[in-house]
């Protein structure tokens, strides 16, 4: 049996996707950007930042339309006052948590929370900092963690456990004590799990994790490479 | 056109904002026709004058002098901009507000080889606990990030508030840029 | 065993109860604690007097009035003595048969019992909770006995008709909760009790699994029967070490008497119940979380849909209720959905079971009809405001509840009327205020309850409580500004309306329902001196 | 690597047993985590970096995991407690009567904020939230004996006398 095809509307125009497919992936697949930080193509999806919350004609209530499938006779709005409100909100939440110091990152105009504040309009954070005083840890041979500019999208977890197979990372604690941590707790370098991959450092969204020896503003991270990984991997073991 | 009168404020910052203003070259003399420099460090006045259509405002807020300077500014001015990260977000100012103040002088000013390691007992602002940006002081009626901002961005958006299009659409700018 | 025995063995357990002629029934509840040398002495008075034949001294649940306990009920007499010390064992044994002890003796009109309604507590203070001879003997497991003679969706068909909603909080409908996961397909299916009650100020669950633990054991067996599961597990918290080990007793004796097991009662039914100990995790409440959490993971819960009814614990079909809704289960198959869909409001059906504390005269846990008002509750039942205080505020649902002032005192609880009012009704919890009390103090209590449960996973709740609760100390502390306030209710809004589950959608209820009721008291505490004056 | 051998338990007189009975009772199933960690807690009474590296080679999963999991939960301890243990309730109730004022007090007293332990290792303060004996609150546990119905003061002056009468 072949997986039935739905028709939906998405900000106006009539589209169409498989019954499985999440609205994020058909608005994406018909041109219409929907802000996304934690979902990363080639990954499970969380819906964790919840940026890219929609409007469904109907429901009270804000879907992520990261995990939210799609339904036969859908009306999707990916933008309204409100919305655009809100995920403005969330990015200045993100940015007030930790010590995001764009003009001494390594990630300085190749950073996606820099991007998302661009992108919405975020010209200053409303909030006061909670500046915590987080450490770095530079213990690898090639890359570093620096946890002020961790966003706890699970990227690197998720990429690491899913894709690497090593579950290196993992969160410590929880709540706004969240940290990301290698196996218990250990030093990076010292990690008896860690491959060296380095996926974790290419999907990282932020200057979180990076490779040593770039100066300020000079890493570039290659982040397509997934779906190309798995697509070929699928090819390789068949 | 009648002519705005501008001051500058230098708080806790780098200068470099203000390097970005004398960065419009030539366009300075563009700037000079719409707008009359009452106050700046890039200008020879001691007081800020009575009353200012615009300020412009770069440098995080520091120490106890910077709240009083600010206020004054925001007083005697219409419109308050805050101009680069530092005056937007604290920046590199703020890095030292994981730890605070007092830690910070011990790092600059003992814990660096140096001769005689002391924290000058003169001369230094009282500083507060924390570097913030303007807004949790005053009220700030624009906001120019970068790092610093482009000669481009500063020029745009005065040119516009002097033909009062200002706040406008949005600028070329961002945090870091 | 088959039910036949069963009933024969409770009837002979009944003949053996009646052959005494009193009954100390001795509370040895949490709220009771430290018995065992009351009992000691009641044990030693009763010999000294050579009635040992005549006199049984039974260990029993919680009888609801904390306040006066330790609590030792006299049968058939139907007296209740208060504040029983050991030393006073002689007062109670020489009182049997003649006239009850003046000092030691509860009014016996007193409004706190007159006025409540007992379903689910029922046998709560009457029978020893680590007997299930006294549990058969009182009537228990008639509900499955009679389940197990009708269809499964018979079974369902009757929870649905009797009204029955979730006590858990969310109020939702149990019986069309169990029709869709008796309908779901899957190669297997779960249920899961949830006992983990987390909500500070709330200990209904604890109660209940530490009076009549086979009742929950009952309502989980009848409800395994009607979806069709055959692997049960109880999420309890680690922090109630004696429900813990009473429902590990009463699990051991199901097993035994063919209640669990294979074949259960000799049919064709099999159910297996495991406890599962939470470990200090508010977010476990959340279904998604807790099934995370037994799966042995970190509690953090995912998006729904899917629910758990469709797939749930290792992505089968699961059924998840809350202790007091299993509870309820067998009396409404035994006595009828007419019977409990007669008590209570036209969408709150049957009977709730509230702890009252706080700055109230009778602490301890009631149960009252739906639909019974606040007012009844905290000035009949709970005999009002100690120390001539007024009273200010009542605090229902928790973290995720709000605070309702004295204006709406007349209000009926039900899930409707208490969520109009900007509180919800929550699991149980019912805390009093009195004029003493501040209301940003409370609230900032909650909220930071909320910011340090936060799993962390979703931004809004995860820095938007942290936020919020830096607000509320600048509130605390007249610090704060106008801007402040404003900033307050739009971090409300956002993390209500984008956070992830419902611990997060609900945090700000709190602030929202004192901002609605108590607005002054955040105006009182706007600093003067923090408002510069600003612009030319 | 974590699958290899398990690390040796530290002497034989590590009672290790009740953590491996925990793992079999589920099979080494990766389900087990939570239940023996509790198994492992009861035992050591708190749970150090030799107890998550042990279970987790056992139970064949990633330490990073098992790390997540014992400091997701409240419940765990990662340090040893003293000699004696004071857990005070926070529950909504406790709080209204006051535990918050019985915390400053021992914070005064001993120096102690909650998940501390005295230098000489004498006392440990815990803070719980809500042991659900809310119509006693204030309530405090003296090494699992359960105090409550006392004002504040007079729940301080417990502490002081149980401290003092304590061996």
């Amino acid at each position: 049996m072949s997986e039935p095809i739905l028709t939906l509307v998405v900000d106006g125009l009539q589209v169409s996707g498989l019954a499985s497919e999440t609205i994020l992936k058909v608005a994406r697949e018909n041109d219409i950007a929907i802000p996304t930080l934690c979902w990363l193509e080639g990954l499970s999806s969380l819906g964790a930042c919840r940026l890219c919350m929609v409007e469904i004609e109907g429901s009270p209530k804000l879907h992520p339309a990261c995990v939210t499938p799609i339904q036969e006779g859908m009306v999707v709005a990916t933008r309204s006052e409100r919305l655009h409100r809100y995920r403005k909100a969330i990015v200045e939440l993100l940015f007030s948590e930790r010590n995001h110091i764009c003009a001494v990152c390594v990630a300085n105009g190749h950073c996606e929370l820099q991007d998302l504040a661009v992108q919405l309009g975020v010209d200053h954070i409303r909030f006061p900092g909670r500046s915590p005083q987080l450490a770095v840890d530079a213990s690898h041979a090639r890359f570093v963690l620096d946890h002020n500019r961790c966003v706890l999208c699970m990227r690197c977890v998720r990429v690491c456990g899913e894709i690497e197979g090593a579950h290196t990372w993992d969160v410590k604690n929880r709540g706004i004590r969240s940290l990301i941590v290698a196996d218990f707790e250990t030093p990076w370098g010292l990690s008896e799990t860690c491959t060296g991959c380095g996926k974790c450092v290419q999907v990282c969204p932020t200057g979180a994790l990076f490779e040593k020896g770039r100066p300020v503003a000079e890493t570039h991270k290659k982040r397509p490479f997934l779906p190309y990984l798995m697509a070929n991997r699928a090819r390789e073991h068949r | 056109m009648t002519m705005l009168r501008l001051a500058t404020l230098w708080l806790d910052g780098c200068s470099g904002c203000h390097m970005s203003l004398l960065d419009t070259d030539e366009r300075l003399l563009d700037l000079a026709a719409m707008y009359e420099f009452v106050h700046s460090p890039l200008v020879d006045s001691k007081h800020f004058p009575e009353a200012a259509d615009v300020v412009l405002i770069e440098g995080a807020v520091s120490s106890h002098e910077d709240v009083a300077r600010l206020r004054l500014a925001r007083h005697h001015s219409r419109l308050l901009i805050a101009v680069g990260d530092c005056a937007v977000t604290g920046n590199v100012p703020a890095l030292r507000n994981a730890t605070g103040a007092a830690a910070m002088l011990r790092t600059v000013y003992l814990d660096q080889p140096a001769l005689n390691p002391q924290i000058p007992a003169t001369d230094l602002p009282v500083l507060l606990e924390l570097a913030l940006p303007l807004h949790h002081f005053v009220t700030v009626d624009l906001f120019i990030p970068g790092c610093p901002p482009g000669a481009e961005t500063l020029l745009t958006a005065l040119t516009g508030l002097a033909a009062g299009t200002v706040p406008g659409p949005p600028l070329s700018t961002r945090f870091g840029a | 065993m088959h039910r036949d025995e069963l009933r024969r063995r409770a009837a002979e357990h009944r003949l053996h109860l009646e052959g005494f002629a009193h009954h100390l029934l001795v509370c040895s509840s949490l709220g009771c604690a430290h018995n065992d040398a009351l009992i000691t002495a009641l044990r030693r008075s009763v010999a000294e007097r050579g009635m040992e034949s005549r006199v049984l001294i039974r260990k029993t649940g919680c009888m609801g009035l904390c306040a006066l306990g330790p609590l030792v009920a006299v049968q058939p007499e139907g007296w209740l003595y208060q504040h029983v010390r050991p030393e006073d064992a002689d007062v109670v044994v020489a009182s049997l048969g003649q006239q009850p002890s003046e000092q030691l003796l509860v009014p016996p009109d007193l409004p706190f019992f007159a006025r409540q309604h007992k379903n689910v507590l029922a046998l709560s203070g009457r029978i020893d909770p680590e007997s299930l001879d006294d549990y058969l003997a009182a009537g228990g497991y008639a509900g499955l006995f009679a389940a197990l003679d009708m269809r499964p969706a018979e079974v369902i068909r009757r929870i649905q008709e009797s009204g029955l909603r979730g006590r858990g909080g969310a109020g939702y409908p149990t019986g069309l909760k169990w029709a869709t996961v008796a309908k779901a397909r899957g190669a297997r299916k779960y249920i899961i009790c949830n006992a983990d009650e987390g909500d500070p100020g709330a200990f209904m669950d604890r109660s209940i699994l530490e009076s009549t633990p086979h009742a929950v054991l009952e309502g989980m067996i009848i409800a395994a029967y009607a979806v069709g599961a055959c692997q049960g597990y109880i999420y309890v918290r680690a922090e109630y070490p004696l429900a813990v080990h009473r429902l590990k007793l009463a699990i051991r004796q199901a097993e035994r008497h063919n209640l669990l097991g294979h074949a259960i009662c000799g049919l064709n039914l099999d159910l297996a119940i495991q406890i599962r100990l939470g470990a200090g995790a508010f977010v476990c409440g959340e279904e998604t979380a807790l099934i995370e959490s037994v799966e042995g993971r970190r509690g953090i819960p995912r998006p729904r849909p899917p629910y758990p009814a469709e797939k749930g614990l290792w992505g089968y079909p699961t059924l998840i209720n809350n202790v007091e809704t299993y509870a309820n289960v067998g009396p409404i198959i035994d006595r009828g959905s007419r019977w409990f869909a007669a008590l209570g409001t036209e969408a709150s059906k049957g009977t709730k079971v509230f702890a009252l504390t706080g700055k109230i005269v009778h602490t301890g846990l009631i149960e009252v009809p739906m639909g019974t008002t606040l007012r009844e509750i905290v000035f009949d039942i709970g005999g009002g405001i100690p120390d001539g205080h007024g009273f200010k505020a009542v605090q229902t649902g928790g973290p995720s509840g709000g605070c309702i002032p004295a204006e709406h005192l007349d209000a009926p609880v039900s899930y409707e009327s208490l969520s109009e009012l900007g509180s919800i009704m929550g699991s149980g919890g019912m805390i009093v205020m009195d004029d003493t009390s501040s209301m940003i103090d409370i609230v900032k209590y909650f909220i930071e309850f909320c910011m340090d449960e936060s799993c962390g996973k979703c931004i809004p709740c995860r820095v938007g409580t942290a936020q919020i609760h830096r607000l509320l100390t600048a509130f605390q502390e007249r610090t704060a500004t106008e801007a402040d306030l404003a900033q307050l209710e739009m971090l409300c809004d956002l993390v209500k309306n984008t956070s992830l589950c419902g611990l997060g959608q609900s945090a700000p209820n709190p602030v929202l329902s004192t901002l609605r009721y108590f607005r002054q008291e955040y105006l009182d505490r706007i600093s003067e001196s923090r408002q510069p004056e600003d612009r030319p | 690597m974590p699958t290899s051998a398990p690390p040796h338990p530290s002497g034989e007189n590590r009672p290790w047993r009740s953590v491996d009975q925990a793992m079999q009772r589920h099979d080494y199933r990766p389900d087990a985590l939570i239940e023996t960690l509790h198994a492992a807690q009861d035992a050591f009474g708190y749970l150090d970096g030799e107890t998550l590296a042990y279970i987790a080679a056992k139970l064949r999963l990633p330490p990073a995991k098992v790390f997540g999991v014992a400091t997701f939960y409240n419940h765990f301890s990662h340090k040893p407690k003293g000699e004696h243990t004071l857990v005070v309730c926070t529950g909504t109730a406790c709080h209204v009567k006051g535990t918050d004022r019985v915390l400053a007090w021992v914070r005064d007293r001993y120096g102690l904020l909650p998940g501390e332990t005295t230098a000489d290792n004498r006392l440990s303060l815990v803070e719980v939230r809500c042991v659900g004996a809310c119509a006693l609150a204030p309530v405090i546990l003296t090494d699992g004996d359960v105090i409550g119905k006392r004002g504040v003061e007079e729940t301080t002056a417990v502490i002081e006398e149980w401290l003092h009468h304590a061996p």
